[in-house]
């Protein structure tokens, strides 16, 4: 018992040291601008009204989920009927497809940043949703894992479905889908995460302030003073701190889900 | 209604200068009911030159926008910006700007922006430091060598309280600093490349030798240039030299305890014009353009620099400001708001070919590598100036 | 109308060998018919092929009187029961019984009370809302079962249905599929490749080896007169025996011959039989219950003996193994193929081996 | 072709039959036809770019050969950035599988300890990580920074962690490597509950010498699992961008200054896009080269069928 | 000298209730000790205590007469197999074999060696550098047993080790497993949930219910002399038939007594026998090869019986069942505990049924 008790008790400091920079930004984010660069204490829950309130950070939140939300749901809708694809159907060209899908992993963003932008701007998809969600959709990373995944799922599933009479998208989706839940949770978490921190492409694609996402909002207070001024790191730190809780939240959701999710697809 | 006229205006500014800015924008809305400015806080410097770059084959670029004095020639280069020669020429309110107000916005000869925000490099220092240092009255800030005497004082007498005798010049400063020895890094008249030239050189070495020789200035300066000013508003560091856009907040942060000087005069008394003008989109309808334009000339008249100036320390641009009220009284409150007028006599443009842009970017890692004392200066100067001259020439 | 008709099936995967040589099988409608042979020999193909869920590469497959080969599955009208059940986990037992109903729009007050009729049938009632992943294997199996029968259908396919139960569990089961197919008089073919299950649950049994059809009949047929040698050593448990005949005493018949001899069919006697027998040594017996196995050496090979324990000779160490020549089995050497029942020889020749 | 009744009845089970040869195709044309858009076709307009020269601002675009990839491929600063990036890549993915195969071993137990360091780790990954690298630099400052405060405290002089060319390097690999972690964890956690537990409790019977069975056993065994997060890291180490930018921008003086840092600065602070799309070409071909590479030397051997 | 004793054995896991229950079995040296008992009964439970895998909550272990409650696995100087044998895939057959000898420390060349002559021994050494997943189901148990075999141990623990092996090929493994045990000379303790397998292989059989010990005693004491209801039923193939004592003809036992009938002790007779009978109506039967086994409705309950196929009545619809009451097995109705054998009552009472 007291070993045990012991080893928790180690397990919590490891982890509070693990995470000293993030508490510290958490700390740093309830004191005064003035307090931090004095180094005095000063406490204070002026940083949260502030970005929530001045700068428009409740907006942003809703635009994030929005953005995240639909990426996440998309996403995982074509990586999931192209995974399924890849996973059961042996057909002409499909290594071929499935190479293409695996190699966009290999593909820094910075690369299709510029061509992007071009082409949402011929068809004036430039500030709006549609044109901060579009790009962000493929994700070969998905169908990638979601195809290892399926492959564990017995086949014999979707047969006795098409013997009960199932067309392939019933099998998918009352089928596959349910029985793959954990992957793709878990694979939903990764895509909801990686576009919720997603900051290029918003910063180049949206103008419009009503469009920003968190991480814009984030990084336009930490540039926001003008070449001369300083950054007021404690609201920058408070307003971090506010883009990272509903990520943590949906973590400790599915944190369930997580391990038994990767378990089949990354391993085989 | 329909007449209205809508200009999209990007800008730079947050904070309390955003909000001058705001004031300045509704009183002018006010005055030119059939305008609407549609204002819109892009970012720093660099975010508005990379979302106009973007913006332009996109055609989304807006209609008037703020520009750095170094960097609106590419854009002026590449036809972007509107020539505003003769609107400014048929102005009554150019009589009234500065010379250097007038001089920073022409480029080969042509008139591309009105400046709106402008500054110089001033002297910051910490009386309480200095005080404590053991200077009982104000030390002598004329030359390198008075600068470096108080720094090393400075560190020599409270380096163990951690605090610093100087915070390393940023670029702003480097380039004052370097006028300061006679030089340049590019000559602003005849655009020759000067940064191999002894003065300049000179310059350099003394500046690395803060930071790296005599360790008065901190190295987290030289990669991060922002904690040189963290470390002279939490009173880390005696002396900053930085903008006099940095005035507002360091009196904030400093009270009585914050003094102002010209800059450094090594060989000659010299100083550089930074801040930004506002120019025009040569693409947009000709409505616009001259909307935009009647916002300009409002921007830059003496009641809304008045605003300008007293909010924020940048300097006044038209002879009239101080006549204003309210640049009286920030005269009379604000000791040492007036240190970047006083220097204006010595203060020139500098120059803004394409080449500028380039030039400024490949600086930082430079000063990095002298300052950090990883590449002799000379010899990296001489590969800078090599690089930056066969810049010049791909460009052309 | 259930039969179904399997003309000179030919099946090659893609980028395999070619995996069934031209089977034909014809299925009567309401038969029981189960496929045997050994791991590897086409029989999951088969059944396969007769569900729609792989295509055929020749031949024709007639379900019902109608040509079926570009049928979809769904479109046969077929219940396939599969070797680890493939129960939905993500269901509870009334859903994964209603599925295939739900499938085909069947309203749900329909389904439900379908689902529930198939339950009660098979003793799944208190089970129907847990999910399979809370079902014992039996009680997997039996919703599997449950599944196909609450489709509307006559005709399934099995695939080593209990293959994966445990010993006693599937002998119940067998039972249970044996019952059900008097009741529901549907067509069934079932694979398998224990003997056992073959043997007890056909009408007719079809044994397969390496793609080809060796045999297709009753049990008591195959048992009693295999096609040949490979059907003869397939079924029965413990295998046949088999020797060079010319090694067995007292039987009459072509040099070439292999003999089979079923372990039952030799007696044990402590001294040297009437008739014609082998003598033998024990190298190991194994206890059965009521039986014993007995492994011998013997002047024609190894040979194993059955015997109830009370039957077992005083000195199990040595022994006769007395046989009826009219029981052994003969095969042709080359071929394998069954040949005419033997005739005795003379008596005396028992003595001279 | 045969007309009449024949051909009509077989229409229906044909349509049916082109139906579902169509199936893989229909499902798999939403996902490729959005990667084609979003990052094929960009590939191909930066191949295009790579041979001009253009600034974003010239309405024309002049085609100047592989003059691009010349200057890039003479230039300092490419092959500065190569080798930095190399360095990142060589340090940084060891470090981030051997430390999280060592820790992952530990936390793989479902015991109230273990959970709670999984969370832990994981946390900095979720984090966004502007805010990390403003919160290391803070921590690596030398005047202000923690660590130096700490090794003042214990009497040892300051560090330049962030100036010293060597040890920037190493501070973003640190980071970075905390940063990524609880990714890998998780994953080599779920390699690790994949390993039957009869082949530990088989060891053991057998001898068990623990690290043995972790250097004979365990590692093996997770290999699948290695090779995956060799290839996610290896990508990730030549993609890393945004903790650069924010902690060092490339430098002390170039010393940090990643492919994709360099990519940034070419094509967004200095506008020449044509070298940028060089420079992006060459790294999408050197990804696809290395990806191409570890699955000929090393992919074949780490899957076992048993 | 390797002989194991366990004296009152108490287990529970963490966090779960307790699995064995006092469990005492003295385990000689050479012997073959199985373990059967249904699923969860703690057979695997009790074997890892052996092997050290787990701790004992109470109670000793000795093995060779040396107190081993505290020792690790690797000081036990036991081999074990695991029911699923627990190769390492990414080794070969010869790595594999030898891994126990380099965890102890054997030089290269010894071990090599030594997992040769294992290799040779079981008929392994064509696929001595294949690695496990190329081996086909019969030859991976073989790399189990090399694997066991190669460590210097007379003392073999095997979990289930051939319950993932199809039938013919777990017959085959059986009487390996069975001839190596006469060989080796070395104690082995085998769990197993297959009763053929118990009663064929063991030198004495230990029944387990609960984590409860039955009965530990030769194979033919269970099987003739079962020390209650639940090892009766629980040994025998098809399982023994139970009825109420009295609803049994003939039978002079107490009146709440559970009679158990093994079905091959029921004779088949087409008109009532002269003995003690049941009338019987056959529901189905199964052929099983050369014999039948008849699922029928009597007067005192269901039934089976078992008949040479021979032997079946012309009619087999309607039939007798003859027993001997001499060797009907009584049970105390509550606590199931064996009674002594009955005694016949006089015959007329036979009539009166
Ligand atoms: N999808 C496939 N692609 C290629 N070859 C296959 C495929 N499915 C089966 N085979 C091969 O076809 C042959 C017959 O396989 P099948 O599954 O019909 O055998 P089976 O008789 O059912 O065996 P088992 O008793 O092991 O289930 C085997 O050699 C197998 O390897
Ligand atoms: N690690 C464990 N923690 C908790 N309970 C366990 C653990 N291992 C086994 N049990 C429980 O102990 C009981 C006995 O398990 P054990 O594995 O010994 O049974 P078994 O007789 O080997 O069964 P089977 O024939 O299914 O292998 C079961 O109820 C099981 O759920
Ligand atoms: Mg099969
Ligand atoms: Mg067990």
């Amino acid at each position: 018992m007291t070993r045990d008790r012991m080893l928790t008790l180690g397990a919590l400091a490891a982890g509070l040291l693990f995470l000293s920079p993030v508490l510290y930004s958490i700390w740093m984010s309830f004191q005064t601008a003035n307090a931090y660069y004095t180094g005095t204490l000063d406490f204070t829950l002026r940083n949260y009204a502030v970005s929530i309130g001045d700068y428009g950070f409740a907006r942003y939140l809703m635009n994030s989920i929005i953005v995240s939300g639909l990426v996440t749901i998309a996403g995982l809708a074509m990586a999931t009927m192209a995974a399924f694809a890849f996973a059961r159907w042996t057909f002409r060209g499909g290594n071929l497809l499935f190479a293409a899908v695996v190699a966009t992993l290999m593909i820094p963003s910075h690369i299709t940043l510029i061509p992007n932008y071009l082409t949402l701007a011929r068809v004036g998809l430039l500030d709006t949703y549609a044109g901060l969600i579009l790009p962000a959709i493929s994700n070969g990373f998905a169908a990638f894992f979601l195809r290892q995944y399926i492959r564990g799922i017995p086949r014999a599933l979707d047969e006795a479905a098409y013997m009960d009479g199932a067309t392939p998208l019933q099998v998918l989706w009352r089928v596959i889908v349910p029985v793959a839940r954990p992957a793709i949770l878990s694979m939903g978490l990764f895509i909801f995460i990686s576009e919720w921190n997603n900051y290029i492409w918003p910063l180049v694609a949206v103008s419009d302030q009503d469009l920003y996402t968190l991480q814009i909002g984030l990084a336009r207070l930490y540039k926001l003073n003008p070449g001369e001024g300083s950054i007021d790191w404690p609201l920058v730190m408070a307003a971090s701190t506010l883009t990272i809780l509903p990520v943590l939240l949906g973590f400790l959701l599915v944190e369930r889900h997580l391990v038994r999710g990767i378990t089949m697809g990354a391993v085989k | 209604q329909t007449d209205t006229t809508t200009v999209e205006f990007w800008h730079s500014f947050g904070g309390s200068s955003g909000a001058a800015l705001d004031r300045i924008i509704e009183n002018f809305e006010a005055a030119h009911p059939d305008i609407d400015i549609e204002a819109e806080h892009v970012g720093n410097y660099n975010d508005i030159v990379a979302r106009l770059q973007a913006a332009i084959p996109a055609n989304r670029a807006p209609d008037a926008v703020i520009m750095e004095v170094t960097r609106y020639g590419l854009f002026a280069d590449r036809g972007v910006l509107l020539d505003l020669t003769d609107k400014v020429a048929a102005d009554p309110l150019s009589d009234d700007l500065f010379d250097f107000a007038r001089e920073v916005g022409v480029f080969e000869g042509k008139n591309y922006i009105v400046p709106f925000n402008s500054s110089t490099p001033v002297l910051y220092y910490n009386a309480d430091i200095l005080d404590r240092a053991g200077f009982d009255e104000e030390p002598p800030l004329e030359t390198y060598d008075d600068l470096l005497t108080v720094a090393q004082q400075v560190q020599e007498e409270l380096g163990d309280e951690g605090i610093r005798g100087i915070s390393a010049p940023g670029q702003f400063a480097r380039w004052g600093l370097i006028m300061a020895n006679d030089s340049d890094l590019i000559d602003s008249t005849t655009g020759e490349i000067l940064i191999d030239a002894p003065n300049t050189v000179e310059a350099y070495e003394w500046m690395a030798d803060l930071v790296h020789e005599h360790d008065v200035a901190s190295p987290d300066n030289v990669t991060d240039e922002d904690t040189g000013k963290e470390d002279f508003l939490a009173g880390r560091s005696a002396i900053m030299m930085n903008s006099t856009g940095n005035y507002g907040e360091s009196k904030e942060a400093l009270g009585d305890a914050l003094k102002v000087r010209p800059m450094p005069c090594n060989k000659v008394c010299a100083t550089p014009i930074g801040g930004a003008g506002i120019g025009i989109i040569a693409s947009a309808e000709a409505r616009v353009q001259d909307a935009a334009y009647d916002f300009i000339s409002f921007a830059a008249s003496p009641e809304s620099n008045a605003i300008w100036f007293s909010e924020t320390g940048y300097m006044p641009i038209n002879r009239h400001t101080a006549d204003q009220q309210l640049a009286k009284d920030a005269l009379a409150d604000k000791p040492g708001i007036d240190v970047a007028i006083n220097q204006l006599d010595v203060a020139r443009g500098r120059p803004r070919p394409p080449v500028v842009t380039w030039m400024r970017a490949t600086e930082y890692d430079m000063w990095q590598a002298m300052a950090l004392g990883q590449r002799e200066v000379e010899e990296t100067l001489q590969d800078f100036a090599e690089q930056t001259r066969r810049e010049e020439q791909r460009q052309n | 109308m259930s039969a179904i008709q399997l003309t000179d099936i030919v099946k090659s995967y893609a980028h395999g060998p070619q995996v069934l040589h031209g089977v034909s099988m014809d299925i009567r409608d309401g038969e029981f018919a189960v496929i045997v042979g050994p791991s590897g020999c086409g029989k999951s193909t088969l059944l396969r092929l007769i569900a729609g869920l792989e295509q055929v590469s020749g031949g024709d497959i007639t379900i019902g009187g109608q040509r079926a080969n570009d049928m979809a599955p769904q479109d046969r009208d077929i219940a396939m029961i599969f070797q680890n059940y493939a129960l939905y986990p993500h269901m509870t037992v009334r859903q994964n019984i209603a599925f295939g109903l739900e499938l085909r729009r069947v309203p749900r007050a329909v389904r439900t009370a379908r689902a529930e009729e198939v339950a009660a049938m098979l003793r799944l009632t208190p089970y129907l809302d847990r999910k399979p992943g809370a079902l014992s294997g039996g009680q997997r199996q039996r919703v599997a079962m449950g599944r196909a029968m609450a489709r509307d259908t006559t005709t399934f396919l099995m695939d080593e249905p209990l293959s994966n139960l445990d010993n006693a569990l599937r002998t119940e089961m067998r039972t249970e599929i044996k019952e059900l197919h008097g009741k529901l008089k549907a067509t069934i073919v079932y694979v398998t490749h224990d003997q056992t299950e073959a043997l007890s649950l056909a009408d007719r049994v079809a044994v397969m080896k390496d793609g080809h059809l060796q045999q297709f009949d009753t049990p008591e047929a195959i048992y009693d007169r295999p096609a040949n040698r490979f059907v003869a050593g397939f079924l029965g448990q413990p295998a046949m025996n088999f020797a060079l005949a010319r090694d067995l005493p007292g039987l009459r018949a072509p040099g070439d011959s292999i003999a089979g001899l079923r372990p039952e069919a030799l007696s044990l006697h402590g001294t040297a039989p009437g008739g014609p027998a082998l003598r033998a040594r024990v190298t190991l017996s194994e206890m059965t219950g009521s039986g014993v196995i007995l492994h011998c050496d013997t002047d024609a090979g190894r040979m194993t003996a059955v015997t109830p324990r009370h039957a077992l000779p005083p000195d199990p160490g040595a022994l006769w193994l007395g046989f009826d020549p009219a029981r052994v089995h003969l095969f042709d050497a080359a071929t394998g193929t069954r040949r005419p029942a033997p005739a005795a020889q003379p008596h005396t020749a028992n003595l001279s081996a | 072709m045969s007309a009449g009744p024949a051909r009509a009845r077989r229409t229906g089970a044909a349509r049916q039959q082109v139906l579902r040869r169509a199936t893989p195709y229909l499902l798999v044309l939403p996902l490729l036809a959005f990667i084609a858009t979003f990052t094929y076709l960009p590939i191909a307009m930066s191949v295009n770019l790579s041979f001009r020269e253009w600034d974003f601002l010239s309405p024309d675009k002049p085609f100047v050969g592989f003059e691009n990839y010349r200057l890039l491929l003479t230039s300092h600063q490419f092959w500065n950035s190569l080798q930095v990036t190399a360095v990142f890549a060589l340090v940084s993915v060891p470090l981030r599988l051997v430390l999280a195969l060592a820790i992952a071993s530990y936390l793989v137990r479902e015991t109230l300890p273990a959970r709670v360091l999984r969370g832990a780790l994981f946390l900095p990954a979720v984090t966004s990580t502007v805010a990390i690298g403003v919160v290391f630099s803070w921590v690596f400052a030398t005047d202000q920074g923690l660590v130096n405060g700490l090794f003042q405290l214990l009497g040892l002089p300051k560090v330049t962690w962030m100036q010293d060319p060597q040890l920037a390097l190493w501070v973003l690999i640190l980071v970075n490597t905390w940063k990524q972690l609880g990714y890998d964890i998780i994953i080599y956690i779920a390699g690790l509950q994949a390993v039957p537990g009869e082949l530990y409790d088989a060891a053991s019977v057998d001898g068990g010498r623990r690290f043995h069975v972790f250097r004979r056993v365990t590692v093996p065994l997770v290999m699948p699992t290695t090779y995956f997060l060799l290839v996610i890291s290896v990508i990730d180490a030549f993609q890393v961008f945004t903790i650069v930018d924010v902690m060092t921008r490339g430098g002390p003086a170039g010393a940090t200054d990643m492919l994709v840092n360099m990519l940034y600065r070419v094509g967004f602070t200095l506008f020449d896009i044509g070298t940028g799309s060089a420079l992006a070409v060459l790294l999408f071909i050197l990804l696809i080269t290395l990806a191409v590479v570890k699955a000929r030397v090393i992919g074949r051997k780490v899957h076992y069928d048993s």
